[in-house]
Formats: C-alpha cells, sequence, structure tokens
C-alpha cells in the first residue's frame, strides 16, 4: 500500500467517482421517478467508488480546472477513513431496505441518504477548504434529512437541535477556514496551508475556530447536545451511518487542519483537555440512560473525547505520525459504533429464535470499543499508546478504558431487552448479515491493516499489551458490579443540559418579540423620518 | 430698497410656510400652499431667473395647486395624531440643524462663485438658440430633458395604473352634466383660445426668451382642462389610439432626432450643423403637443368610467 | 477644475442603445395591438440584454471604460455617460435577472392589454431603463432624473395588485422615497455651488477634505439609503415588497434598490478620500450590521412566505453596507480590494437568489393557493421544481457552497479578517445562523411529505417555473468563480488611477 | 472663503435654508400623507431656491444667473409635480375606498 508515483490514469478518477457517483445517483432518483424501486435495493452499491478508491487511490490526486479550483487527494489517514465509512455506508444501504421495505421507495428516503453519503464520502478525499467546507456542510445538512426520518414530533425537536448545533458548527469552521486562508496568502490548497501554518499570522484564532466547528460535529461537551436525542430519534440504519461515518468528517478535520509536525503546546494541551472531559462526561451521563440508542450515543460522545484527546497530545508534543493513529482509532470506531447500531436493527426485530448467534458478537464488539484484548478495538487502544505517553494522560487514557468497560456493559443490559414481540420473529438476513460483517470488520480489519499503519503484530499480542488492555476491563466490570447494587440510579433525560436550555425558551421567544417591538418603533413614521434626519447630519459631521 | 422687498417676500414666503405646516385643517393647508406658490414665483422673478418663474407659476404653483386642490376637497382629513410634545421639540431640532447646515452654504460661499454661465455662452452660438436655458435643456443637456419627458409619460402611466380594472381604457374625471350653462362655459369659450395662443406664444419665444415647451404645455394644458370643466370638451378615453399617438409624438420625434443625430453630427442628441435651431423647434413642438396632453391628463386623473 | 478632455470611446453607442432601446420599448407598448404587447416587452428586454453583454465584453477586451459623450458635449457642460467595469457587470446581471421574470410574467397578470399586463411591462422596460443610466450615468443631477424615474416606476408595480393594503404600502414607499430624493436634490445643490461642475469625474479630480463636498455626500447618502430601505430606514420595504406580485416583488428586492445602492457606492468609492470616510463609513456599517440582526430574526418571525422574503431582503440589503467600512478601511486601492468584489457578488448573488426566490413564492402561492409556511408540508410533491428552485436559492442566501453568497460570504469574511475587524466577522457569522434558521423554516415542511394527499390548486406553466430556476442556478453557478478580487470590477474606476 | 455679502442672493439663500427646514419639520412630523406631501412640497420649493441662489451667484457672461442651475430647476419642478401627482392619485384611491368601505358596511 505504499504510495505509487505512477498510478494508472483511471485511478484519480475512482477519487471523483466517490463523491460523483452517490450525486449521480441522487440525481437519477430526483429525475426519475421509474428508478426509486430498483434503486431502493441496491443503495449499497453507492459507497463502493469510495470503498475502491480507498483500496487503489491512495496518494492520488484530481484538480478540477480553473476557474473551480476544487481539488481532491487521498493519502493514508484519509484512506483509512474513507475506506471504513464506506463499509459502514453499504452495510448499512444493506440493511435500510429490510428495515424500511416500502418506505424506501420515496425520494425523501433516497435523497437524504446519498446527499449524506455525497458529503460523507467527499470530505474524506477534500484538498482545498471550499470543497471540504461543502462536503462537510452537505454530510452535516442531510443528515438532518436522516435524523428526522421517522417524522415524529421527537424527530422533528432532535432535528432542530441538530441543524442549529451542525450550522453553529460550519459557521465557527467556515470563519477558520478563511482565516487560515489569510493565513497563507489566500491559499486554498489544505495542504499547502497546513504547511505555511506554523509561520501564518493568526494561526491560533484560525486552529480554535476551525477546531470549535469540528467538535460540534465529533460531540464535544459543551456542544455534544444534538447527538443523543439524534441518535436516539433516528431509525437503526440512519443512526448507523452517522454515528459510524458522519461523525467521521470531524475526526478527518483533526487529521487535515491541525499542524502536528510543529508543537503547540498550549492549543493541544486545551484540546486534550476537552477530550478527556468529554470522554468521562459522556460515560457519566450515558449511564443515566434508559435506552441502549443513547447510550450509544454517549458512548460515542465519550470516543470522540478520547479520539481530541489524541490529537491534542500529539499537537502539544509535535508528533508527525498522530494522522494516522487517529484514522486508525476511528476506523475501528466506525464498525463498532455503525455496527452496533445494526446490531440493535437486527435485535429488536429478533424474538428468541437464533438471539444467541446476534447478541454474542454484540458483547465482543461492545467491550471491544473499551479495548477488550485481541479484539480490533485492542489495537486501536494500542495505535493510541504513545500518544498518551506516560504520566497523568496515560492514567486518563486507562481510567477512560475502565469507564467505556462500564457504559457498555450497561448498555449490554440495556440490549438485552431489546426484541421483537413476537417471540419467534427471525430478522431478515440481510439486517443480520449486515451486522455480523460489520462486527467481523471491526474485530479482523484492524488486524488487517495493522501492518499498513506501522504496528507491529508481536507487540500486539505481548503479554504486557494484553495485561495492559485487559486489568481496565476487569476493572470496569468489578465497578459495575459495584454500581448495580446502587438501586435508585438518577436517570437523565437524553440531551442532558438541553433540558435546562429548553427551559430558556420562553426566554427566546420574548427576545424575538423584543425584537418585533423594536421593529415597530422603527418602522413608525415619524420615528424613521427622525433617524433619516439624524443619519443625514451624523453623515455629514462624522465627515467633517 | 430692494433689499427690503426681498427680505418681505422671505419673510412672507417663510410665513406662509409655517402657516401651511401648522394649519389645523387639511384644505387651509392646500390653500397656503398655493399661496406659497405665487410667492414663490415672485421669489423666482428677484432672482432674475424668469423661466423658472414661469415654471413656477405654470407648474409647481397651478398644475400642483389644482390636483392639491381636488384632493383636498376630495379626501377626508386625517383625524390628526398630533406628534408628542418631545417628538416635535427633536424633530424640530432635527431640521433646524440642516437647515442652519445649509444656511451655513449660504453664508460661506465659495470665492470665485463656480458657474458655467461662460462655457453656456461659449456655445450658445453653436445651437442657434438665443434663451441660453433653452440651450442647456436641448443641447447641452438634451438627455435630461429627454428623460424628463419619459418620467412625466411614466407618471401618467402610473396614474392611470391606479385606476380600477374596470374603468381601464375609460375616460378620467366624472361625466359632463350636460346642457350645464352658467358662468364657467363661458368664461371657457373665451379664456381657451386666449389661453392656447399664450401656450403657443411661451412655446415659441422659449427658443430666444424666457419661455419653453414644459411652461407653454403647462398652460395649453390647463385650457384643456378648463374646457373640460365647462364641458367644452369630453375627456378623451385613454385607450383611444389617437391619444397615444399624440403622447408618444413628443418622445418619438425627440428619440428620432436624436438618434439621426449619430450619423448626421456624430452623437445622440447632436444636431447637424447648420439645422440646430429648425430641429429643435420641431422637437419642441412635438414635445409641448405631447407634455400638453401628458399634463393635462395627470391632473384629470386616472379612469373613473368606461370608455 | 475641470477633468481631462474625454472623448466616445469605441463601442460607447452601445450606451445609448442601452438607455433608448427600452425607452423605445415602452412607447411600442403603447401603440402595438394589445396581443403584441407581451412580444415587444421581452423583444425589447432580449436586446436590452444583448446591448448588456456587448458593453461587458468591449470594457473586458478592450480593458478601459466605456465612454460616450451625449451630443458631443464635453461635461461638465454635457452630459456623459461611462460604463467602467463594475457597471458593466451590473447592466449585464440585470438584464440578466430581466428575462427571466419576463418569461415568468408571460401570461400571469390575464389578458393582454388590460390594466395589469400594460402597467408591469411599461414599468419593467422603465426600470431596464433607469436602472441602465444609474449604472453608466456620470452626472449627479442625471442621477436623480434617472432615480426619479426608477421610483416611479416601482411604485406602481407595488400597487398593481389594486388592493387597499397595497396602495397604502406604494403610499409609504413613494413618498418616504420622495424625501430621500429631496436630501439627494439638496446634496447635487451643494455639489454645484461649490465646484460648478456635476460630473463625477470632474469631482474626483478635485479629491480633497472640502466641506461641501463632505455634507453633501452625507446628504445625499442619507437619502439613497432611505430608497435603499438600510436599516432602520426599511420601513417601506417589507408591506411594498411582500404586497407586490411575485414577479415585480422579483424586480423590486433584486434590483431596485440596488440602484440607488450603487449610485451611494459611487459617491464613496469615487468621491471621499478613504481617510475622510472613516467615521461616516463605520456608521453605514453599523446600520447594516444591525440591519443583518434584526432583518434576519424578523425574517424568522415571519408566518408568510413573501414577507419572510422581504425580511430577507433587509437583512441581505445590510450586508452590502459592510462594503463601505471593509472597502474603504482596507487601506488597500478600494476598487482592488476583496471588500470590493465581496460587494459586488453580494448585490449579484442576492440579486438573483432573491428574485428566483420571490418567483417561487408566486408559483407556490399558485400552487397551493397560498403562502402559509406552517401548512407547507407536502409541497415538495406537488411543485419539486418550485421546491427545487427555493433550494437553490436558499443556499446562496444563507451562504452555503458553491454558490454565489458562499463566495460573497467568504471573501467578506477574508476582508473582514484581514483587516481584523472581528466584530464584523461576529455580524456576518450571526446573520448566516439567522438565515439558516429562516431558511430551515420555509424548507423543512417543504420537504416534509404530507400527512394526507394534497392536489395542486391551478397547474402551471413548466416555462414558468424553469425562469425561476435558471436564477436560482445562476446564484448557485456565481459560486463558480475565483474566491479573489476581480480585475474586471477594477477597470476605470474613478479612483483606481488617482494618488 | 469668507462671508457673503448681505444681498437678494444670499437673502434668499437663508430663506431656502429656512424652508428646507421647515418641509423636513413637516414631512416627518405631520400626519396624513396629504399632508406629509404639502410639507414636501415646501421642501422641494426651498431646494429649488437654493439652486436659484446658486444660479444667481454664477451670473455672468452676460446672464442674469448661471443657466445650467436653472435648467436643472426646471425640469427638477416638473419632476416634482410628476411625484406629488402619483401621490395624490394614491391619496385619493386610497379615501374613496376608504368610502367604499364605509357604503359597503364597514369591513
Amino acid at each position: 500500500m505504499t504510495p505509487d508515483a505512477t498510478l494508472p490514469p483511471f485511478v484519480p478518477l475512482l477519487l471523483a467517482l466517490a463523491s460523483l457517483f452517490p450525486l449521480g445517483l441522487l440525481a437519477l432518483t430526483l429525475a426519475f421517478p421509474g428508478v426509486r424501486p430498483r434503486l431502493a435495493t441496491l443503495l449499497w452499491l453507492a459507497p463502493l467508488p469510495g470503498l475502491a478508491a480507498a483500496v487503489f487511490a491512495q496518494a492520488a490526486t484530481v484538480s478540477l480546472p480553473t476557474p473551480l479550483e476544487l481539488g481532491l487527494a487521498l493519502d493514508r489517514p484519509g484512506a483509512l477513513l474513507l475506506g471504513s465509512a464506506a463499509l459502514i455506508w453499504c452495510a448499512a444501504g444493506i440493511t435500510a431496505p429490510a428495515w424500511w421495505g416500502e418506505k424506501l421507495r420515496s425520494l425523501p428516503y433516497q435523497a437524504w441518504w446519498l446527499a449524506t453519503l455525497a458529503g460523507s464520502m467527499t470530505v474524506f478525499v477534500a484538498a482545498d477548504l471550499v470543497t471540504f467546507y461543502l462536503a462537510f456542510s452537505l454530510v452535516s445538512l442531510a443528515g438532518y434529512g436522516l435524523v428526522t426520518r421517522d417524522g415524529t414530533p421527537a424527530a422533528l425537536k432532535a432535528g432542530r437541535v441538530y441543524f442549529a448545533l451542525a450550522v453553529t458548527g460550519e459557521a465557527f469552521l467556515l470563519s477558520g477556514f478563511v482565516l487560515l486562508s489569510i493565513g497563507a496568502g489566500g491559499e486554498t490548497r489544505i495542504a499547502a496551508i497546513v504547511a505555511a501554518l506554523p509561520s501564518a499570522p493568526l494561526m491560533a484564532p484560525a486552529l480554535v475556530l476551525v477546531l470549535l466547528g469540528l467538535a460540534a460535529k465529533l460531540g464535544l461537551v459543551p456542544l455534544h447536545l444534538w447527538m443523543p436525542p439524534s441518535y436516539g430519534a433516528a431509525p437503526y440504519p440512519a443512526a448507523a451511518v452517522l454515528s459510524g461515518a458522519a461523525v467521521k468528517a470531524g475526526v478527518i478535520g483533526l487529521v487535515r487542519f491541525l499542524p502536528y509536525e510543529t508543537p503547540l503546546e498550549t492549543l493541544g494541551t486545551a484540546l486534550a483537555a476537552a477530550g478527556f472531559f468529554s470522554a468521562f462526561f459522556g460515560v457519566a451521563i450515558g449511564l443515566t440512560q434508559r435506552h441502549p440508542k443513547h447510550v450509544l450515543a454517549y458512548s460515542s460522545i465519550s470516543q470522540m473525547g478520547v479520539i481530541a484527546a489524541v490529537a491534542g497530545l500529539s499537537l502539544a508534543a509535535g508528533r508527525a505520525v498522530a494522522p494516522t493513529e487517529i484514522a486508525y482509532y476511528g476506523l475501528h470506531h466506525v464498525f463498532a459504533k455503525g455496527g452496533l447500531f445494526l446490531a440493535l436493527a437486527a435485535l429488536s426485530m429478533t424474538g428468541n429464535r437464533g438471539r444467541a448467534a446476534l447478541f454474542w458478537p454484540v458483547v465482543i464488539v461492545a467491550l471491544g470499543i473499551a479495548g477488550l484484548p485481541l479484539t480490533g478495538g485492542a489495537l486501536a487502544k494500542l495505535a493510541i499508546k504513545d500518544a498518551l505517553g506516560s504520566g497523568w494522560p496515560k492514567t486518563l487514557g486507562s481510567l477512560s478504558a475502565v469507564a467505556s468497560t462500564v457504559l457498555m456493559l450497561h448498555f449490554l443490559t440495556l440490549a438485552t431487552v431489546v426484541r421483537s414481540r413476537d417471540a419467534s420473529a427471525v430478522a431478515p438476513v440481510a439486517i443480520r448479515a449486515a451486522w455480523w460483517g460489520m462486527a467481523l470488520a471491526s474485530l479482523a480489519l484492524p488486524w488487517l491493516l495493522l501492518p499498513a499503519v506501522g504496528g507491529s503484530l508481536a507487540s500486539a499480542l505481548a503479554p504486557s499489551s494484553l495485561v495492559e488492555l485487559g486489568w481496565p476491563i476487569l476493572a470496569g466490570v468489578a465497578l459495575f458490579a459495584l454500581l448495580r447494587l446502587w438501586r435508585n440510579r438518577p436517570s437523565l433525560p437524553p440531551g442532558d443540559i438541553l433540558a435546562v436550555i429548553r427551559r430558556g425558551e420562553p426566554w427566546l421567544a420574548r427576545l424575538s418579540n423584543g425584537v418585533a417591538a423594536i421593529e415597530g418603533f422603527l418602522t413608525d413614521w415619524t420615528v424613521a423620518g427622525a433617524v433619516l434626519l439624524l443619519l443625514a447630519l451624523a453623515l455629514a459631521g462624522a465627515m467633517l | 430698497m430692494g433689499l427690503i422687498l426681498d427680505g418681505g417676500i422671505a419673510l412672507l414666503t417663510i410665513g406662509i410656510a409655517a402657516w401651511t405646516i401648522r394649519a389645523a385643517d387639511d384644505f387651509a393647508a392646500v390653500v397656503g400652499f398655493v399661496a406659497y406658490g405665487l410667492i414663490l414665483t415672485l421669489a423666482w422673478t428677484r432672482l432674475g431667473a424668469y423661466d423658472v418663474a414661469l415654471t413656477e407659476a405654470a407648474i409647481g404653483g397651478g398644475a400642483t395647486g389644482v390636483i392639491l386642490m381636488r384632493a383636498g376637497a376630495r379626501v377626508k382629513p386625517a383625524p390628526a395624531a398630533r406628534a408628542s410634545k418631545r417628538a416635535r421639540i427633536l424633530v424640530g431640532a432635527l431640521s433646524a440643524a440642516v437647515a442652519a447646515g445649509l444656511a451655513a452654504i449660504v453664508l460661506l460661499p465659495p470665492e470665485p462663485a463656480p458657474s458655467l454661465a461662460l462655457e453656456v455662452r461659449e456655445h450658445l452660438a453653436s445651437t442657434g438658440l438665443g434663451n441660453p436655458i433653452g440651450g442647456v435643456l436641448m443641447a447641452y443637456r438634451a438627455a435630461d430633458t429627454f428623460l424628463e419627458t419619459v418620467v412625466v409619460l411614466l407618471a401618467l402611466f402610473g396614474v392611470w395604473s391606479l385606476g380600477r380594472d374596470a374603468h381601464w381604457g375609460g375616460r378620467p374625471g366624472p361625466a359632463p352634466r350636460a346642457g350645464e350653462g352658467g358662468a364657467l362655459p363661458l368664461f371657457a369659450r373665451v379664456l381657451v383660445p386666449a389661453g392656447i395662443v399664450i401656450g403657443i406664444y411661451i412655446v415659441w419665444v422659449g427658443a430666444d426668451a424666457p419661455g419653453g415647451k414644459f411652461q407653454g404645455a403647462t398652460i395649453l394644458a390647463a385650457m384643456a382642462i378648463l374646457a373640460g370643466m365647462a364641458g367644452l370638451v369630453e375627456a378623451p378615453a385613454t385607450s383611444g389610439r389617437r391619444l397615444r399617438w399624440l403622447l408618444s409624438a413628443g418622445p418619438i420625434v425627440f428619440v428620432g432626432i436624436g438618434l439621426a443625430g449619430i450619423p448626421l453630427a456624430g452623437a445622440f442628441l447632436a444636431y447637424p450643423p447648420g439645422f440646430e435651431k429648425p430641429l429643435i423647434l420641431v422637437i419642441e413642438v412635438a414635445l409641448t403637443v405631447s407634455l400638453a396632453a401628458m399634463l393635462a391628463l395627470i391632473v384629470a386623473g386616472p379612469p373613473e368610467r368606461a370608455k | 477644475m475641470s477633468a481631462d478632455v474625454i472623448a466616445t470611446s469605441p463601442g460607447g453607442g452601445l450606451l445609448v442603445a442601452a438607455i433608448v432601446v427600452p425607452v423605445i420599448g415602452i412607447l411600442l407598448l403603447w401603440l402595438v395591438r394589445p396581443r403584441a404587447v407581451e412580444g415587444v416587452a421581452l423583444a425589447a428586454l432580449l436586446a436590452n440584454l444583448g446591448v448588456a453583454l456587448a458593453v461587458l465584453r468591449t470594457v473586458t477586451s478592450s480593458d478601459a471604460p466605456v465612454v460616450y459623450l451625449i451630443g458631443g458635449w464635453q461635461p461638465p457642460l454635457g452630459l456623459a455617460l461611462r460604463s467602467d467595469g463594475i457597471a458593466a457587470v451590473f447592466m449585464a446581471m440585470a438584464a440578466t435577472v430581466l428575462v427571466p421574470v419576463a418569461i415568468y410574467a408571460r401570461g400571469a397578470f390575464g389578458e393582454p392589454g388590460e390594466r395589469r399586463p400594460m402597467v408591469f411591462w411599461t414599468m419593467l422596460l422603465a426600470i431596464t431603463a433607469a436602472l441602465n443610466l444609474i449604472f453608466c450615468g456620470q452626472d449627479v443631477f442625471n442621477l436623480y432624473v434617472a432615480l426619479e424615474l426608477l421610483t416611479f416606476a416601482a411604485v406602481p408595480l407595488v400597487s398593481l395588485d389594486g388592493s387597499r393594503e397595497t396602495l397604502k404600502a406604494a403610499l409609504r414607499y413613494l413618498v418616504f422615497a420622495l424625501a430621500g430624493s429631496v436630501l439627494y436634490l439638496l446634496g447635487v445643490a451643494i455639489i454645484y455651488g461649490a465646484y460648478g461642475t456635476l460630473d463625477l469625474m470632474g469631482l474626483a479630480a478635485i479629491r480633497g477634505p472640502d466641506g461641501a463636498l463632505l455634507l453633501a455626500i452625507g446628504l445625499m447618502t442619507a437619502g439613497l439609503a432611505a430608497k435603499t430601505a438600510l436599516f432602520p430606514l426599511h420601513l417601506w420595504l417589507p408591506p411594498a415588497h411582500a404586497g407586490a406580485p411575485p414577479a415585480a416583488s422579483a424586480v423590486l428586492s433584486a434590483l431596485v434598490v440596488k440602484g440607488s445602492f450603487f449610485i451611494a457606492l459611487r459617491l464613496w468609492f469615487d468621491l471621499l478620500p478613504p481617510e475622510r470616510a472613516v467615521a461616516g463609513s463605520t456608521l453605514l456599517g453599523i446600520f447594516g450590521a444591525a440591519a443583518v440582526i434584526i432583518g434576519s430574526a424578523m425574517a424568522l418571525r415571519q408566518a408568510r412566505l413573501k414577507l419572510l422574503v422581504a425580511y430577507s431582503t433587509v437583512a441581505q440589503l445590510g450586508y452590502l453596507f459592510l462594503v463601505f467600512p471593509l472597502g474603504l478601511g482596507s487601506g488597500a486601492a478600494p476598487f482592488e480590494s476583496t471588500a470590493w468584489t465581496a460587494g459586488a457578488l453580494q448585490l449579484m448573488a442576492h440579486a438573483f437568489a432573491k428574485a428566483a426566490m420571490f418567483m417561487a413564492a408566486g408559483l407556490v402561492y399558485e400552487a397551493i393557493g397560498h403562502d402559509r409556511i406552517a401548512e407547507f408540508r407536502g409541497l415538495g410533491r406537488i411543485a419539486p421544481l418550485t421546491v427545487l428552485t427555493m433550494t437553490l436559492a436558499c443556499i446562496s442566501l444563507m451562504g452555503l457552497p458553491p454558490s454565489g453568497g458562499f463566495s460573497a460570504k467568504w471573501l467578506m469574511l477574508t476582508a473582514a479578517l484581514g483587516e481584523g475587524a472581528w466584530w464584523w466577522v461576529l455580524v456576518i457569522a450571526a446573520g448566516g445562523l439567522l438565515a439558516a434558521g429562516y431558511v430551515f423554516r420555509v424548507l423543512v415542511p417543504a420537504f416534509t411529505p404530507p400527512e394526507e394527499p394534497i392536489g395542486r390548486v391551478k397547474p402551471v406553466v413548466v416555462a414558468r417555473e424553469a425562469a425561476a430556476l435558471a436564477l436560482a442556478v445562476i446564484a448557485i453557478l456565481i459560486g463558480f468563480l475565483p474566491l479573489a478580487p476581480w480585475p474586471l470590477l477594477a477597470i476605470g474606476r474613478i479612483a483606481a488611477g488617482a494618488p | 472663503m469668507s462671508l457673503a455679502p448681505l444681498d437678494a442672493a444670499t437673502l434668499y439663500g437663508l430663506m431656502g435654508a429656512i424652508l428646507v427646514g421647515l418641509g423636513l419639520y413637516g414631512v416627518v412630523l405631520l400626519g396624513g400623507f396629504l399632508r406629509r406631501l404639502l410639507a414636501f412640497n415646501l421642501l422641494g420649493g426651498g431646494v429649488f431656491i437654493l439652486f436659484g441662489v446658486i444660479a444667481r451667484r454664477g451670473a455672468g457672461a452676460g446672464f442674469s444667473g448661471d443657466p445650467v442651475p436653472q435648467a436643472l430647476v426646471i425640469t427638477g419642478i416638473v419632476v416634482a409635480f410628476c411625484a406629488t401627482a402619483l401621490a395624490i392619485t394614491l391619496i385619493e384611491r386610497l379615501a374613496e375606498d376608504d368610502g367604499d368601505d364605509a357604503s359597503g358596511g364597514g369591513s
């Protein structure tokens, strides 16, 4: 998988195809209603060019001719995330027709799905700021359609929060991007900008703004408010791609925009602190949740916190290898988290028969997130070991694994009750197969890719590694057992402080009424006339 | 002596203006405004601007006065919600500040006063006109005049647009009361021919002396309205083909001669040497006819009855 | 004191055509048979588009402004027409907006020859002539006449419907605009009294800290701001733009308010030395910022689509006024500044997007018989093309890539951040968020499937939907132009060559 | 720049300034569009007089005043008349509709 300087000419085209193929299908379903029934069963094909690009097109670049100036490029971290995202989209695309049935033949389902997919694929291959922003916006905003797909009041409510935070994040991101571009003298190619970043003026505010934008996508506290209600409201296949693939737009942002080759201590430490806070906050609140979907959402908040912490520590230390580690960790999370949502889909349609074959992989994959030895998750944890280093970051890392174990055990207890009312029901084979596929991917693919990211099999299997990863799991199990003794554990609504913020809604209405009152006052003839005179005098006076 | 007269006129004008603003009832205010127009005409003559004085009398005071009077009679006075004292003080202060700024500019003029009089004089001979204002309007700034004609035409269409759908293409104003005797028809029969002669004369002398198409057209329009009010002629249907040609004739001649100037005289709205005065006169005549029709119809208002 | 002698340049006749063609169109409208009216109007607008594009081509190919001396007279005695880069671009923009609007309006007003179609087509052509003159006029009094022509053409469009509400809105608009005109005219008087010339080139040659010019520009700018509906002088805009028929609203919102803005732009950028303009331009920027925030917040409150779109215009006009502090404060030559291009892009992107938006609003009304946003469920199913149009227009309005709105926002942020003026960045960002909010309010119900099938009230001509869509697509396409100051927009600017 | 001599032009100039002030006050403060329109015309008169003063001061070349501003005023007066006519027609139409409303039993 070494970059090949003499790529066949069709290979760069794969990059373009990764984003254009879903868009083409989108255009197709928009224009020709006749294709929709067929397309519904073929949605799993849409991410395949992305997968092919991830496998074959590393180190390829495409730039569209001026004046478009849009560019695509793929490197190893990008390929890891692109490939894994393509796979979860593929698995979810197999699940979707079985889950939604007839509904998937309608335009809204297909359009939102394909639009989000297009953004999700493009964001990993975007080589310039505008393309990145476009893809980031597309995956975020089109995701709204997936969150609210059920159309229930709760879903619409969750959708509003989702949209508000997505747009807020984009505003930060855009301001940050403009600053980045200014710092590099009007440059918009990401590679050139990051290369010039250490010497750029206003680097710190630019990176802070970009990080705030990414944080909203990653669900770092307090910009996480959207995640639990959205995943809770989204149908399982949608939740799978949102948590598995869409969130990784934030991860690729951490990969692309932070100048890991130059140590930036303050910024890195601050990011790490924010990450660790999210990692533990997610677990703490996740334990108060009553629905497995919400628990998984809080687990995502926690895991993205870990990734942010790794990125921050690497930035502080100037570790140039961080992008690959982050992407590798993210890859595992794609399969594990996306897969678990698919597992819930399968379990919810299954009664007693064949349940064990579905549930045991759930146990392994869930604990894999906490780093259960020999799983793919263990490799992911080992990959970030160097970044955590020693001292308090290392301790916090291990403690977060303990916390994750507790949270995953909580998830497993809740998942046992997810079942079909019909005791003899069995989920369609497509759904079961998709889950098993993702479980397999989460367990095996990290092993297969280990050499590619420079890991060594020997050290992964070394007894010291097993101990290091094993004790947090055991401690977590013990802690969970203790926790079970606590009878009246608090139960918080998904979105925790969202409920507090919601209480401010009347205040918002008052603000809006206040604006209307101001408007009413100003649109009075006499007032407007007086302002006109005032403006004339002020303008003349201001210049004299 | 002259200064005392000027001071008197100025004070009177300001007094009437203030009274018009303060007047309790709308109609009184309109009357005040008509008086204001008349006294302003006097001011214009004192400033030596006879062309402007004529225009002010004919249009600023006259035609505007007529429509304002009509409106004053038709419109129920709005229940005057008097502004609060605070608002009055504030707005008064702001207005006074603007006035003070202007007064400062008036009191501190640049030395010497800038003027284009010399340039106007220099080129006037080449236009064949004797009246410098005619030169400005028909030659140097002919584009302004052309556009202004379009503005008047647009205003007429705008006025028509405010009629009701059912009356579209119909005649403006109430139907004439047939067979009405009395002083007005008699008066009109005498005045209208005289007015028409005066109007034409004002256009004619406009080339060399104060006067011109706008003033003349206003007088002609006034005669048409007078004749209409007296029942001598009926207001034409606004959809009439002949009427539309009458309205368009002026602008068409203007733009036609203007465009002909491109090949013949090297520029849009330039006149071939030697033909300046006749061409300008042709334009003026055509414009006068059209403008008179436009002004009369603007004053007559939107169609109010079917064809 | 007088400027250098200037001469008519090759292609100058095009500028005459830009003004004469629509005027001849107006005259013909009233002389031809009623059935030919639409054809005449359309032909005039197409010819106008041809002329505008030819002007643009001439300016780009010669890299110099196109100049025409009317009657061959030199300013200040005579009047000159002069199309520099930005004027040519805006003329082309206006002409491009007008043609789809005309296609959309065909047959929208009942029988040709009746009141509404006759008035609409007349006023549309009058607006065309007035805008062309505003874009290439050089004489501040000539511009005054053009402004009045624009106002007199716009007012009957507001009240075209003839309902009481629209008549009221039209009257409010007219009288407030007249107050603005008088202030402008006062400025003209002061300028002539001080300098004996009204020609912009001649005045630019004076460029200096002269009290009279500053006072005049102050008064004129206030008057122009009233006509542009700069917050808080916007009292007339929402009822007028929401009350007019959709095709008329499209032109009013997209083009008419831009006319007075353009003159203000000229006065400030051509005549004022930047160092004198700091306080004043900041003031305009503050009003613009307030427009962005309060206009958007008001749009967020509206229950009816047309009012929402009208308030969105108030907000979007606010962005235009940010060009004053950003363009004049950059320290660079204003016309080569990022803010200058940002402002031009914002003006154009808004023109196309807003025209498309109003036309789509009209189509929505025809499709379901109302424009209450809360009842838009299922709209996407009944009127897919219209919803697509709204979506594309909204993408530009909220500044998502790729769109003209995004490019404008990007460049404006670049200008603001480049100058370290973070407070404008806050305004732009907050405006973007609020815009996303009102766009969300419109699009989400439109995309939501209906609970029960609803039918179209009336079938819609596809050409009309396509016309609106074409405008929205152009708003998007503008986003593919390079994200850098355009040299084209600096061609022939007066101050560009000045020391 | 020195203080202007006290002559007719200065006198009328001050008058024009005051008329502008009065007109602005009326346009902004008066209720009812008819009255505002009247004030607008008063205001216009003041502005035109200022043009007249400029013309007077620019007298020369054998003319009693600079012809250019005078020509501008003539154009301006016609434009102002058109504006007034348009506004008046609107006001009358609205008043007429009020009458309809009243006769129609109100609304």
